[in-house]
């Protein structure tokens, strides 16, 4: 049988879709999260609650959106609801289990900017914020990103905090009152991080097939530790590659 | 037009807004169920220095914005989805223009919910340690506050009642009552509440006996409406689910001008200042053929592959 | 034309709907008030907002119920909502103008008991409680109570006070942090209590007809004061009683 | 009986719960979706010392006070409607054998609020002034506290967050995931997203399309649900809108013989003790005609005709 071939984004798609467990509720958006997420729901995850912060839960969509506020991505779900239905009620509640979050830049706290960047000349550049991002690293005992492996998104100082991930790492989280973080998992083109348990600060788990750690060093702003048992990232089998490319982006828009 | 009960003209209740300095709750999310036609008409009548506050930020708030309209707007964050950007907004942040209070789709919406429920304030303990709240406390102190709860002595933001003057939602259809009913997900629900005042635009106002085979339906009772305006497709270029869908090629020509305030000011005076009211809007924006295509359908909620 | 022939039933409940505005949003429970409400909705108040505690508003009843928990009271409802979106969202919010309560006693000051009653032995007999009976006294802005007129329940001091009234006259309403109550109006079977001014302490605004203040004096609890002005409670019109009689209640399970 | 992902048999449900001292809200009011068989099956395994929680009181505190398994009774008042009081309740109160703490509907209701939002405790304005306020400060000073807000400095009622154990409430139907559809006022929302672990007894589990076709009607997603169980005229002889009737029969004697504790005895040694499930009660108590004839009218929600 030839080797599986696939994609750097089916392969984060598939590396968070394995992370996520069966009954677990979890938070996305749209892009590779909600792909991760169907994923798992596909294979090993029947029981997984896909919620939007919009407040939408557990949609089926049969054609693909422009974001959650796309009523494509609302079709067929189990339950619609308000502001603090989703965000408070669930969210806030302790009910979620993995949130997924995109950022512009993250540290090695895994703390995150989604709000703005400090140009070259001193100037800002203001993008989305927050939205439930802040939120949801508060809440969610999880928190997931897929993002680029760049050394100005992947940096040693944000230029605003957004959402926390571990702060300043040690104990600095729960002494700031916040409740506790389970994993913080950075899954990008190179790696995937997590949590370097005591410290609380990120480190490279597993490397992805043929990704050397100087790839990884000569791409991240700030000074990166490798896990002990360091790993290499699980590729794709072929009954995941097969639903991500006929069943959940049939069209590539995610995958490609 | 059924008229009657609370239903009333869109003119009329936007020139009952103060000319400066209202303080205004806007329902739509990005690009869905934005209170389009109601905006313009803001923007026809030249209101100014708007208070404005949102769950998350979308297109009527870059208009406004973009039209001068606005002194003060605070909200959890916002975009176009991926049409893009609310650059007139985030303009207005970069070059320090604009009043903008950030918060996020939870904080504000605990605001919201503290208003709606005629309570002083929410403990929560979302924003601790970001700089989000770090920019709260400087800027809106009056709102915002970090205290130990006296139960269990952890520190907890406190999130002020907001009760805004006015809420102004779209929905796809309404009473004469003011029995509001929405489709979806209704992250509009809670700062409708909250307002003193809550103005409706809905796509058609339906009989109470609707309202009476459907409660269930009903997000907003009528104890809350202050005023329905009937202006179908409303919320065009935005979408209504059930109702009908974005109109993509408008929103991403949008996403796009909105980048430079020149363009920007062209497509405002084309299309908003160029039309006396909101079916000129939709005749020079969309056509006749456009807003066909664009209706939902009935059993997806949007329009089968009209994108 | 002959004088119009009415109960004293039908008499406290036309008063009642009388006191009623069109617009006003009341509160009200099985019984004589929502007799009242839905005569004022039929007469002068067509856009009043009827809501029952339990999360139901603006029903349309054509079966008599046992109680607010009994669908019967449900049906065409425009809206139903749970606890929190009754009794906070409307009532604390401050949307009820007007709450219909029942007691088991009440002082001159328009606090009610509906809790528990102290008998001669000095023994306590329990009964209902609140339900939303305190939360309704704390927010409406009007307060309306349907009651017999009889000494041990009209009194100079109650049991157990289940509900604020003006607690003990003058500003100690609002000195303990209470929000502001415009009206107690106390329907009995032989007069009207409302607020006097100034004072805030209950005094009897009008004596139904044939009744002489000495029947008041000799059934109430407390020592009774007539207003200035005092009149003689209207009586129904025949229009009233036709609607109570054939529309309203045609049973006659409570005007009788 | 369709089975199942959260699908459980109720016997072993019931069976999970502490012999003594479980911590349980009900959902019940009055004489309406009162988990009967639930409440039945814990008396029937002997359950005791419960600390039980509801809105408002009804058959089912009654039964299970009566029959002797509640330590403590947290509620916002009840009664049987016109069928009667919750004598086994008020005798307890009266000779002090009882530990109740009585709340009001919108007190009790704001602890769960704050338990179902993860926040510590909701400030209010009611029972200021009131004996209820007084008893509770003496009580269930842990729960409720008077201080001034920081924000207006005026004096409010501190309602603690209160995350019950178990809720368990009764809905006319659920899917095999939990999500929940209740049809008509839903005063037990609060209290069962703000449990720990809400069970769910149905009269009919349907199929997650059901849920597709009809989002609007669930109450409760599946989020929430520990356990559903199907329990056909689970809530008998208390009434489930939509669904069927009260029995005013049997409720109107019930409310009587709960005058006397000796009468009770009898009573749920006939009803309760004396059959080993739901589907025995139903055939002493009610029998297959009355059953039949309580079944609601699809256009009433209620038996048109048969009270």
């Amino acid at each position: 049988m030839a080797a599986v071939t696939y994609t750097t984004n089916e392969l984060m798609a598939v590396t968070a879709a394995r992370a996520l467990r069966d009954g677990q509720n979890v938070v996305v958006g749209l892009g590779l999260p909600q792909v991760a997420a169907l994923l798992a729901k596909r294979t090993h995850a029947p029981n997984l609650n896909i919620i939007y912060e919009i407040g939408v839960a557990n949609a089926e969509a049969v054609d693909p959106g422009v974001g959650i506020a796309d009523p494509r991505l609302w079709h067929r779900s189990e339950y619609f609801t308000s502001s603090i239905g989703a965000l408070g009620s669930i969210l806030q509640k302790g009910l979620v289990d993995v949130g997924f979050l995109g950022a512009l830049q993250i540290d090695c706290f895994g703390n995150l900017n989604s709000t703005q960047v400090k140009l070259a000349d001193g100037s800002i550049r203001h993008f989305t914020g927050s939205g439930g991002a802040a939120d949801i690293a508060t809440f969610a005992r999880n928190i997931f990103v897929i993002m680029k492996h760049e050394k100005r998104k992947i940096t040693a100082s944000l230029d605003y905090l957004t959402s926390v991930g571990l702060l300043a790492g040690g104990d600095s989280r729960s002494k700031a009152g916040l409740p506790m973080c389970l994993e913080v998992k950075i899954i990008t083109n190179l790696c995937v991080f997590g949590i370097k348990r005591g410290q609380n600060v990120l480190e490279v788990q597993s490397l992805h097939p043929g990704v050397a750690q100087e790839d990884v060093l000569a791409n991240t702003g700030f000074a990166v530790t490798f896990a002990a048992d360091l790993q290499t990232t699980g590729i794709p089998t072929e009954v995941e590659t097969t639903l991500l490319r006929t069943r959940i982006d049939p069209r590539g828009l995610f995958i490609k | 037009m059924l008229m009657g009960g609370k239903v009333r003209q869109l003119q009329d209740v936007v020139r009952e807004i103060p000319g400066r300095g209202a303080e205004i709750a806007l329902g739509g999310f990005a690009i869905t169920r934005c209170p389009v036609a109601f905006v313009n008409e803001l923007i026809r009548q030249g209101k100014k220095e708007l208070i404005l506050y949102e769950t998350i930020g979308g297109f009527t708030a870059d208009l406004l914005v973009g039209a001068g309209a606005v002194k003060r707007y605070s909200y959890g964050g916002g975009s176009l989805d991926k049409f893009g950007q609310l650059r007139r907004v985030n303009e207005g942040i970069e070059n320090g223009t604009l009043d903008v209070r950030e918060y996020t789709a939870l904080s504000i919406n605990l605001r919201f919910l503290a208003g709606s429920l005629g309570i002083p304030y929410v403990p929560s303990k979302t924003l601790l340690g970001t700089d989000i709240l770090a920019n709260l406390l400087g800027k809106d102190s009056e709102a915002v506050m970090v205290k130990e709860s006296p139960f269990d002595g952890e520190q907890y933001v406190y999130y002020r009642s907001l009760q805004p003057e006015y809420a102004v939602i779209h929905a796809p259809c309404a009473d004469a009552k003011g029995n509001v009913v929405i489709y979806g997900p209704t992250w509009d629900e809670e700062l409708a509440k909250a307002a003193k005042k809550l103005i409706v635009t809905v796509d058609k106002v339906v009989s109470t006996e609707f309202i009476r085979q459907h409660p269930e339906m009903v997000v907003i009772p009528s104890l809350y409406t202050y005023a329905v305006c009937e202006v179908p497709y409303g919320a065009y270029p935005t979408s209504v689910y059930k109702a009908y869908d974005y109109d993509a090629d408008v929103l991403s020509a949008y996403g796009r001008l909105n980048h430079e305030q020149s363009e920007f000011n062209k497509w405002l005076q084309e299309y908003v200042l160029g039309t006396k009211d909101h079916n000129e809007f939709l005749l020079k924006l969309a056509g006749m053929e456009k807003l066909a295509a664009l209706r939902a359908d009935p059993v997806f909620g949007y329009a089968k592959g009209a994108q």
